[in-house]
């Protein structure tokens, strides 16, 4: 196929045209039930910021088949690079919700032990899920260097790295995809195009036909694929998997989709998204999409839909609660971790601003909003 | 006079310069339409069109590498990069090229350029969106470094850097960007750099102190003053080239002096003014030479209020080299 | 034409396909005089390096065609950003021997003041030859920023940027194309294939199926030319300022060629290069090339060769006596040209190194050489 | 023991290290057959194949994005930047990634990685192929920075640094590659990293160095030894995380104190041994802490020896403080 078709399995009516990749019954309502949990999630978070309960989060309504198909497709013993919008890639692999609430309220339980904004999770189990960076990109070569890693002990795993349409503009994209091909290394890089950068639109991003014509120049596969159709992305992530495990190297995923909300919790895209796009594109929502195709499967009803809600907003409300009340990272976590073991001058710093503490009473908390 | 917050004295800033001088544009990530993440350059596209306020693709290293061309063909690119944290992709454009670009070619080419960019805590932006990275920027000849602290000098430093033949890097303590708010003259004028200010006069301790912190230490100064210490603060405002001789002279009057900063410790801008001291007017001190500053670990979230000088830990030391 | 096929005007023998470009007799012997004066450059830098003269040189055997095509087809009101290997193009421009030896020798006279290695040219007339500065890659997006400057005041002209295969994997390279094609800035890319970057094959710094390709990622036109044939590099010189001017922005034009020697003169090229490959390519010369072109139009002689080729060698050998016996830069340009004035902390500086060497006498130079 | 150049020396710790332990792997531009442009990675290639050590595609972003991968999935890469001029491209993956991992991750990913290059002038390299830019890395929490000045602590002190669990920034002083020979044991031995070298006694002043510039430093003790001035001569040889107890030690040892490096001196490494001073042990000084650097203006080409700190640079600061 060249780049510019989109790869589809599922029919905007619900059929398909065969590519279902044979999930199982219990598979299919797995990938379906990640899914309404990544919207409960997100439903959740923005809640929870717009009371002020935490400080940030990120929109994923409407990336959802993106994420939970490309995730489907990976072992235990692959490696997830993730971007800060891959909610669904970790729910669906088995980390917890309460793991990801202990982030969201920086608290002491957090994984990143409350050194990271909202969403920047960092797993190790039940998948590798590699902790999330701000800065865009930089997790591309990365990835290449990890599955060098894989290929020169002989291993057949990969990893899967995802990013923006605004990351492929970064330094990470090029030097990562550069040296993938070089290298042949099993590394499947996965664009997730939903249209904005924050407020910049594609066509201010590249002036390229597609995403997934960059690929050319590394000399790899690029392939573009309907990101709002679950199947689609499980098909073309395993046709890459195969393809990287095989030795032949890696791929380019454009998945075509739509940011349906703002860039976070503390964006106004109304300042900047025409109106009409959103509504097309709330028209091709991943979630209805996917229950058509369930529904011909008679694995679908509006009541299986509501009630798998209503379990994930009460599962992902208990987790919030519980991260909430969650103390906070004691103060020995601003010292710790930044080598193997603390230096001396980091040593003394740390006992003088305990003995600050015990002398003059704690810091306090100031009242900073995060922008965007 | 208009009553401004500091980032509308930003805004107000560009717009004056934007006015003025046709070849002045703005560039970066999300700076038209949306007018940045801050709002700092709100507007600007409307009025002053496409051409002269633009978004660019996501790449630091091209938003400061198509300025520098820019600034060599007679433009004067005012360039944002969203918060100092992404700066580094463009590190190698500021230090090898904007900051060498005189030198190597002898004059024949120059780089008369401005970087815009908010940097420090304060919004619980973590280990990406908090830090200060001006020790970098400082270490490189070449460039030169400001760092306002009120409204009033963040729009007569910008035009004094926007006005200057050499590249600027211009950061705005975004702690303040709504905290403060002051008077600001309208239409043009400029705070001339590498000029100190005297934000506060006094015998007893000499603070030394830019962006963020000049707040904090002020507080601490007055919590000072009630115990009987007065302290002379000095905001530095620029940090290079910087005013060595006032800065001499501010140590000297007092031979009791604290540097405060929000960047690590270690190998940061407090040393070189530590040093400055050590080197030149040792004779005059009669405690040691204390710095209050972030801790050398990368910067926290949830804790970001132990890891930020605060009042209470600036005033400790003040304490201590006036008890000395 | 696909980013494939060569494009090319001189067949072996010397005979065309037609695309002359319409040089005069002047002209077309203009280029061949500055193909033979980058020889005789080089092979003067050759000899003052071997003889300690110089410390550094940086070899143009088999790329003068390339240079010299692109040159030949710029106005003196567009700019240069070339790379370190582009003495051509500034010859061809009437930069003088005399002004580039100053640089080699980094004396008093050099307009980079004695600051930079030799070989990184400045020039402001008659051409813009923009500083040179060794980091690779940086001045592609420079040149992106001087075309779009152009292009907002209205003017007509355009900026060329000059660089190596090695180049293409340059941080400069992905921002420099991807913004100047959003932009549609009025830049030519010029990448010069010469094979190798130091000791690394094209086949290790990159997978894709040419340079040229590249240019599809950011959807701007990409042509592959025959670098070592002069009448076709600068038909795609032409070609592509033609579409700048116009408006319709950038073109990345791959010229493949050969670095015919070691990548500078310090560099030993056996130790990396194949035999074979320098052999075949020496058939290819491309003044050879231009010199059968010369003779079908009656144009060349073997002795007018020689005769240009002593003429140049002298040329060159009085300007490196000039240069050699030209006194190095007064201390004051260690301290100058940081900022339009001097500020006071390095004017200190300057003034306690001077009154040092008075009080202590002079520093004494050391014996270091360059590697590579 | 056999006799060998610093250059040799790394060479050595380089097939020692692959040859112990498989996961160690080198990679970086013209690393391979040609042995790099120093010559110090010659020979890897052949006796350990292509998987081991091998040239990458000239990005610089590239060597350390992946070699961070590598390092976070079970390899211990040694990445070679072609000099360390060169590093900027990398500065963000170095500042912003393999120093943060650990932090950021509560130590579930971490860097064992080492960033070999060599530094510093004294090869006519002019503006960028002899810069030292030890204090970008020193103020960056997160990196180890180590630079040896013998061929004994090159080899010893790079082991120490392969089998470091942190990734350490290794800086090599080029000019002493081949200036310097010296006793290098075979096989595998670790010099500890955070230690000082004593590298001569003395009561008279103590001189801070590193580098390139401890020859240079040896050289104006010895003359100021024939004026009768006895120096302590101190290779700080771990920048970061510095000992600086042993520091403070060193300093009151004598009372005066001369630090020397090559880099710019603004915001540079030695401001910072200053201000440790200044900080904690200013009531021993009995004279101005003097620093003899770099100047703050870009590296030179034809003049780089005015530019280098040379032994008649450091014996007139050595005298400077002793007379005071
Ligand atoms: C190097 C860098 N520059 C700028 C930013 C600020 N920033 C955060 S997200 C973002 C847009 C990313 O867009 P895209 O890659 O399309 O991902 P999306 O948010 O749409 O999923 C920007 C500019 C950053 N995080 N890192
Ligand atoms: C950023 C950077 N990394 C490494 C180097 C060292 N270096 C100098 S030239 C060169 C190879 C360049 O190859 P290419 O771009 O093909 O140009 P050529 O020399 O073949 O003309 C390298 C790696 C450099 N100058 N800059
Ligand atoms: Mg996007
Ligand atoms: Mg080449």
């Amino acid at each position: 196929m060249t780049s510019q078709q989109l790869l589809s399995v599922i029919e905007p009516d619900g059929s398909t045209n065969g590519h279902e990749s044979g999930l199982s019954k219990d598979e299919l309502l797995h990938c379906y039930r990640t899914m309404l949990r990544v919207r409960a999630f997100d439903d959740t978070c923005m809640k929870l910021q717009r009371s002020g309960r935490i400080g940030f989060s990120i929109p994923n309504k409407g990336v959802e088949a993106c994420q939970v198909g490309a995730a489907s497709a990976l072992q235990k013993t692959d490696w997830i690079f993730p971007s800060y919008r891959d909610f669904g890639m970790a729910l669906y692999h088995g980390i917890t919700p309460l793991d990801m609430m202990h982030n969201m309220f920086g608290n002491a339980n957090d994984s990143a032990r409350g050194r990271q904004m909202p969403v920047h999770f960092s797993f190790v189990k039940p998948i590798r899920f590699v902790s999330i960076s701000s800065p865009i990109g930089t997790h591309l070569p990365q990835a290449v260097g990890a599955a060098y890693a894989m290929k020169l002990r002989g291993e057949k795993h990969a990893a899967l790295v995802s990013f923006g349409d605004g990351g492929t503009s970064s330094l990470g994209f090029h030097s990562g995809l550069n040296f993938a091909a070089v290298w042949k290394a099993p590394v499947v890089f996965l664009c997730q195009n939903n249209g904005w950068a924050i407020s910049c639109p594609s066509s201010e991003q590249t002036a390229s036909e597609s995403y997934a014509i960059k690929a050319k120049a590394y000399g790899m596969p690029g392939v573009r694929v309907d990101g709002n159709d679950v199947l689609a992305m499980r098909k073309a992530m395993l046709d890459a998997l195969d393809h990287a495990r095989a030795g032949h190297g890696p791929t380019l995923i454009e998945a075509v989709t739509y940011r349906m909300g703002g860039h976070s919790t503390s964006d106004d895209p109304t300042r900047y998204v025409p109106k009409h796009e959103v509504e097309e594109w709330t028209k091709k929502d991943p979630v209805a999409r996917f229950e058509r195709f369930l529904a011909t499967r008679k694995l679908w009803t509006k009541e299986l839909g509501e009630k798998l809600y209503a379990e994930a907003m009460e599962e992902i409300g208990a987790a919030a609660k519980l991260a909430e009340a969650t103390a906070p990272p004691p103060l020995e976590t601003i010292f710790s971790d930044v080598y193997a073991t603390v230096p001396q001058h980091i040593r003394k710093q740390g006992e003088a601003s305990f003995e600050l503490a015990r002398r003059k009473g704690d810091a306090s908390a100031g009242d900073g909003k995060f922008p965007l | 006079m208009a009553t401004l917050t500091l980032v509308q004295a930003v805004n107000d800033a560009l717009k004056t310069a934007m006015r003025d001088d046709p070849s002045v544009v703005v560039l970066g990530e999300d700076v038209g339409p949306k007018g940045g993440v801050f709002l700092a350059t709100e507007g600007l596209t409307k009025a002053f069109g496409k051409g002269r306020c633009f978004d660019t693709p996501l790449s630091e290293d091209g938003i400061i590498g198509t300025g520098i061309g820019m600034a060599l063909n007679g433009l004067k690119p005012v360039c944002e990069i969203q918060f100092q944290d992404f700066i580094f992709p463009a590190f190698d454009q500021i230090v090898s090229e904007a900051a060498k670009f005189r030198y190597r070619s002898g004059g024949q080419y120059t780089c008369p350029m401005v970087i815009r960019t908010p940097y420090g805590g304060g919004i619980r932006g973590g280990l990406y969106h908090s830090q200060s990275g001006e020790a970098y920027f400082c270490h490189t000849p070449g460039l030169k470094v400001v760092i306002p602290s009120t409204p009033h000098d963040a729009k007569g430093l910008l035009l004094a850097s926007i006005d200057d033949p050499d590249p600027v890097i211009f950061l705005e303590p975004k702690a303040l960007y709504r905290q403060v708010k002051g008077e600001v003259p309208e239409g043009k004028y400029t705070v001339p750099l590498s000029t100190l200010r005297t934000v506060r006069e006094g015998k007893g301790v000499t603070v030394f102190c830019y962006g963020a912190m000049v707040p904090v230490c002020m507080k601490a100064a007055e919590q000072a003053a009630e115990k009987g210490i007065e302290c002379l603060v000095i905001d530095l405002r620029t940090l290079l080239p910087l005013d060595e001789e006032g800065v001499l002279e501010a140590a000297k009057q007092t031979g009791r002096v604290v540097v405060v900063h929000e960047a690590p410790r270690f190998c940061g801008f407090g040393g070189e003014i530590s040093a400055l001291i050590a080197e030149n007017a040792i004779e005059y001190m009669e405690a040691p030479i204390a710095r209050v500053t972030g801790f050398d670990t990368p910067f926290p979230n949830t804790l970001e209020h132990h890891y930020m000088p605060d009042a209470r830990r600036v005033l400790d030391a003040i304490e201590h080299v006036h008890g000395y």
